[in-house]
């Protein structure tokens, strides 16, 4: 199975989940985290003390799926999240070795 | 002339009552100005709890924003205890022949003191509680200097013993029948009483507690602008009864102090806004609500004696002015005056109470004031309004380097590194502001 | 009838006030209607600042927070600046030939008028402050239709022009002597001059500007219900001096004014419950202060007429229409009036004007209120509420719309899509709320 | 003795008004008493809406913050109606041969009482509004012993009930000529009437409800001490209005009322202050705050009878036993009175009224107050006390239990674990406080 | 070593942490996440304007061990965070291949 | 291509990311959490009810690099994050099998 990691904006989400929904996928944990990168941030001003916001909001979205179902996850994240601007974000992919649902105790591709 | 008469008969009411005189035997209690004063203590209590402490609160980080609610609350609640015990006497007690420097302790206790004794039209109850919130948020004002490093037993003892031998004298000199007051200063509500006297005590202890660590490097941004919008609305709306209720009645002077506190506070606040659209490109709340609390600072002393064109061009001068100071202190300076009080309450205190001199004037066609006083000339008004801010910002000064220097040999002032990145609300009160 | 003498001698006098006679050359300033005012006047602006300012920041996103309370604040520094330049005299002013449109510029500046010079009972500095936090509250309610789109410079012109265009012609009127006040307009203390220009003006601005990106498909709850809520509590408090200190004068007029304010708002607050109750299942917090703020808004010109049984009906009665109001504006016409000032405000304002026609009658039994002015049947009477209503709608509308087209060819009056993705608070004023 | 008579005349009066008699017909309405006490509604409005909606708010878990806030709302609402169609009447009005116990329906729908209908010196409008506040933060109150887990529907009804069965009945025995009053109870402002009765009935809710699951095992901090520091410090500043304008008049009673009011409070905060510092080792800002609502709750029945030095006196009480009881219930005793309103208010109000008889003494030197009244005693003073403390206690307490225990069978009163665990303002009110 | 990924309901954390602590495994990294799965929102009313809320706060518990003790951990993890309801949560095992502590530079196995 | 997770006191991201972007590592995602080890939180106390807090506020640092400069990214983070008082923090090294930049449909290493 592989886990699908994608860094995303955070106003694409919704578009992202749609789109895996019409293939299938249900399940999936967001979080909310701080990018890097060439996108740039903002500067802030508090009685002219300078701040400068490096970071930008996004979203990290993690799927987990059966291998064979990897590079569909893959593309439909990238399309439905692309806006062509800078910042867009990335998706990474990484190897799970086991998987299990706690409420049944189901295991690996089952417990998907 | 006529007018002046009225605008200073309050002042000078105040201080012969401090005179062991028969003046006000025949003085009826007004129900009126009894009002307008309780309410007016209702809104000055108002601006440092919630006000201050909300104002203060959302510019500190978010590990420190109880310690400044701690500090303000602490304040209130000691200042008021010591307030009956003897600091009421000491400054608006008779102090016999010290009396141009301090009162004396005979309404210790306010002991005495009948329930319907009058104090001009007020009972006296009524005026010394209405003084009483001005002695809490004078303090509370200088927690802003030292904010986010000063250890709380410390801060407690400062403000003790800086209400004793700063605030009580200088409020009998001024207000008490001292010695400002003899030479015909005017701070109708506390220019000097209250804004230069914490301004110049928060420059001083930024200085001896020195800045807190990252400063200047380290942005520090306020955590949480709405407590601070919330606040500057409170102070904003509390300020009528601070300048309002200086007048000691519900009368036309009452009524005039607030037109030209509102008009200077927004004069003040439409001035920054504009500095900083001019300098930044873009104007801020933050900005716009420190305008706002510089044009009320300024014109705190003349709110008595201008009109509503003085209170607009003493607001327009105080968003200037206080604008640059904040640049100057901060940005070329370093001086970590952490919320700002020297600049926009000491600067615009002293600039105030000087502009007062002037604007009292009634030879200034639509932008006259009361008048001066009879036998006044504007450069011997414009004289004793320099006298007056030099005494008090260096008495002020002086007195809070010693005490702090003294407080830090005797116990030490500062928290330690590792409880300031901590932050003071775990490290000094274990608790947090927000789980959400 | 003896007691409408009462409830209406306010309205002429002010009326009076307003023609060059010598009607008050012998009225004396009462100090307690002068404390009454001032502490009114007090309430009034808390209801701006922080109260509207908190209630509308709690409202919308957590990105636009500032915005809000920017445009608040900037407001009430801007229009207190114009109010003493000028705009007071339009409002108040004697207009002469023009009496029944528009003041003219004889208190331009506030020149000539004597610190203690008299405007009934108060001085006219009370008076004018008075009238201040009115003129300051007006366009901050307008700030909730076009809210979290509009660029703060187009926003800050649209004030100033609106105040001049619409809300000084109309308070003179309504309350200066002009042609609705003659006709014998019953607006206590601003359902017209207050609600409906604002409501109108919200509705017009929301059109024009178009709806926010994403709206309706998107939702935008609240971002902090905790301000919200803050805020409403302030507003119904502050109320209490926008209708009771409407009165001008601390007497049994102002004080069922705020006797029935206080049932309006409970009863609107009830009835909102209510309805959601059954509507929806489950009655929600933003639910009940809305309600509560339509019963406000709806009492308002009623207030200094109708009795405390009077009172519950509107107020029961505003819960039910503003509730489907707000229905049928943003749920089915898709309207995007972001923060439902129409429905609220203007409907709520219409539908009050309308029934203080009614409920002012004394034949209602219990529901019966101050009684109709000598010579007025209520048949004439709600004619003559219908007409005041329509005019000063149309009025408000009609330059609203001119005035935002004129801007938008002028300097545009809408951010970029990418500002308001991104918040006005960096895009405008590089800040933001929070930092937790 | 000659004091007395003036801090007990308005009690007096207000009994004598209960009675059809003609002492008022000569009272003309006072301008400056008007002013003031509607400043006082305003202000007992205000603690209850924001204020404690925010100081309660806070102490809750995030996903409780609206239901506090739901609750405080719609008891405002509902209690207002309630007010003016019979409660009033009830407390206030004539009970005929019941008197002692209970008003009459003369006064139902404010019915046949004319606008300027004298009340004292205050129009009757006023006076009833004025009280109404007080009928609404008495059930609010009560809603910190079941926070966080009682549903809301029948929250709403014990609400209804207890104001019918509990507070009006109490009100009329202590301030409306009912036996208590008769009996010569001194409670100025409500130590039986609001503390004592809320806190009981909070307590016995409490253990009617049951625990929060999870209690005590599962720590459950405050989500937002900076919603319960604003609350704080307008409960405060309202306490003024609260206190001293239990006066009925702007005289020398409501100045003193204002002046231990506040010391009351500075003398709670600093002694909770110590407390904690010498038990915990470090003072926290909940601490401070709570410790000011003990002693601000204790000099509530004192406020009008006692000097400066007994409110000093009575605060520091209040801050030691009110600290002790609060670790007694809820550390040891693992009762459930979630927001500690027992021991804060309810033996706060029990101190208070124990004190009252006591520090009204005019032999205690510098601690001495009003007086007693002509022909007591302090031992019979404190017998009287005594009695109403027990009397009031008892009659909530009993009132209270039945009435849960009866709503319990009808409708249930307390939601489901699920419920509890998600929160109740999804639950309740499909709504969240914060989106951020 | 491996890395126990796991997904839980926000109220469990207390029992999976002194669960886990009597197994001997006492580092852990703990996220606030937004699950989106089987087990639905709720909707929440504002002014009329419904607002479906569709995900459920969740806790991501991050536990890096060796190689022999993630079943051990697995099984405690699962046990721990069950209450047999829809929503429980998930558990995914990924490899580590090196692991170092930042404070001794100590490396791979010494450094859990 | 490699996947370093960092946990790290929140003091010092600055001084990471400085060290970072000084060997062209330009983009990284960082997540606040609560971290659990030996380092020990603190005690809250609300009206005498005590409350202890266990977890202390970490960031996690998440940086994709080539596998070849996986090494020296480590070593940078730990000597940028190092205080030498507990807590400083772990760093994890995983496998990750494909990278997509959303922006361009660029892969792998072309899309770090
Ligand atoms: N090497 C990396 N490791 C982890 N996260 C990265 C890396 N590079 C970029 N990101 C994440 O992807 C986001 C978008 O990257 P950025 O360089 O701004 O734009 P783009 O992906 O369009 O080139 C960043 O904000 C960051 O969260
Ligand atoms: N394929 C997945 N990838 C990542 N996270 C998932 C996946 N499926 C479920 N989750 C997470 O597990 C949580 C519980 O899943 P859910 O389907 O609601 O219930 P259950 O685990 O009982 O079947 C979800 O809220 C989500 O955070
Ligand atoms: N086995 C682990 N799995 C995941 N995270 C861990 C583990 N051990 C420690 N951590 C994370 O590293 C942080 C620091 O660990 P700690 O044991 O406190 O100090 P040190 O790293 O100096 O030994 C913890 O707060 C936690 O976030």
């Amino acid at each position: 199975m592989k886990l699908i990691t994608a860094i995303i904006k955070p106003f694409k989400l919704d578009d992202v989940r749609a789109a895996l929904h019409d293939i299938d996928v249900q399940g999936m944990t967001a979080t909310e985290v701080k990018g890097f990168g060439r996108q740039k941030g903002h500067t802030e001003l508090y009685r002219g003390a300078e701040y400068i916001v490096d970071f930008l909001p996004k979203v990290k979205l993690e799927v987990a799926v059966s291998a064979d179902k990897a590079d569909e996850v893959m593309e439909t994240i990238a399309s439905a999240a692309r806006t062509g601007k800078i910042g867009d974000g990335k998706i990474f992919v990484s190897n799970i070795e086991a998987v299990v649902r706690i409420r049944t105790g189901e295991k690996d591709e089952d417990a998907l | 002339m006529k007018k002046i008469s009225r605008a200073t008969a309050v002042i000078i009411a105040t201080c012969l009552a401090t005179l062991p005189s028969i003046a006000f035997a025949a003085d009826e209690i007004s129900g009126a100005d009894t009002a307008w004063i309780m309410t007016s203590t209702a809104l000055v209590l108002m601006m440092t709890l919630p006000g201050l402490a909300l104002f203060y609160g959302g510019l500190v980080r978010v590990k420190n924003v109880l310690s400044i609610f701690m500090q303000c609350f602490a304040i209130a609640g000691v200042v008021s205890i010591l307030w009956v015990l003897f600091v009421y006497s000491l400054a608006f007690g008779d102090g016999g022949s010290a009396n141009a420097w301090i009162g004396g302790f005979g309404k210790a206790f306010f002991a005495g003191i009948g329930r319907d004794a009058p104090f001009g039209t007020l009972p006296e109850s009524v005026f010394s509680m209405f003084q009483l919130t001005f002695a809490i948020i004078t303090p509370a004002l200088i927690v802003g200097g030292f904010a986010e490093r000063m250890r709380f037993s410390a801060m407690l003892a400062f403000s003790i013993i800086w209400l004793i031998v700063v605030y009580a004298p200088i409020t009998h000199w001024v207000w008490g029948g001292g010695w400002l007051q003899q030479m015909g200063l005017l701070d109708f509500a506390g220019g000097t009483v209250v804004h230069i006297t914490a301004g110049v005590s928060a420059l001083v202890a930024a200085l001896v507690l020195g800045r807190r660590s990252g400063f200047p490097k380290t942005p520090m941004p306020p955590h949480n602008l709405t407590l601070t919008v919330a606040g500057a609305g409170m102070l904003w709306v509390g300020w009528f009864g601070f300048n309002g209720g200086s007048a000691l009645a519900a009368n036309s002077d009452a009524g005039m102090a607030i037109f030209v506190t509102h008009l200077s506070a927004s004069a003040g606040a439409t001035m920054w806004m504009l500095m900083e659209w001019l300098k930044f490109g873009k104007p801020s709340t933050l900005g716009i609500v420190t305008g706002m609390v510089a044009g009320l600072g300024t014109i705190t002393p003349a709110s008595g004696f201008v009109g509503p064109m003085g209170g607009i061009v003493i607001g327009l001068l105080a968003g200037f002015i206080c604008f640059n100071a904040t640049q100057i202190i901060k940005q070329k300076l370093h001086i970590d005056d952490s919320l700002d009080v020297f600049p926009v309450h000491g600067v615009g205190g002293m600039l105030g109470t000087f502009l007062a001199g002037i604007f009292v004037s009634s030879q200034l066609g639509v932008f006259s004031g009361a008048g001066l006083a009879e036998g006044m000339t504007m450069a011997k008004q414009v004289g004793v309004q320099i006298t007056g801010i030099l005494a008090t910002g260096f008495w002020a000064g002086v007195i809070t380097w010693l005490t702090l220097k003294m407080l830090d040999a005797v116990m030490g002032i500062r928290v330690t590194a590792e409880d300031e990145s901590q932050g003071l609300d775990i490290a000094e009160h274990e608790e947090r502001g927000y789980i959400i």
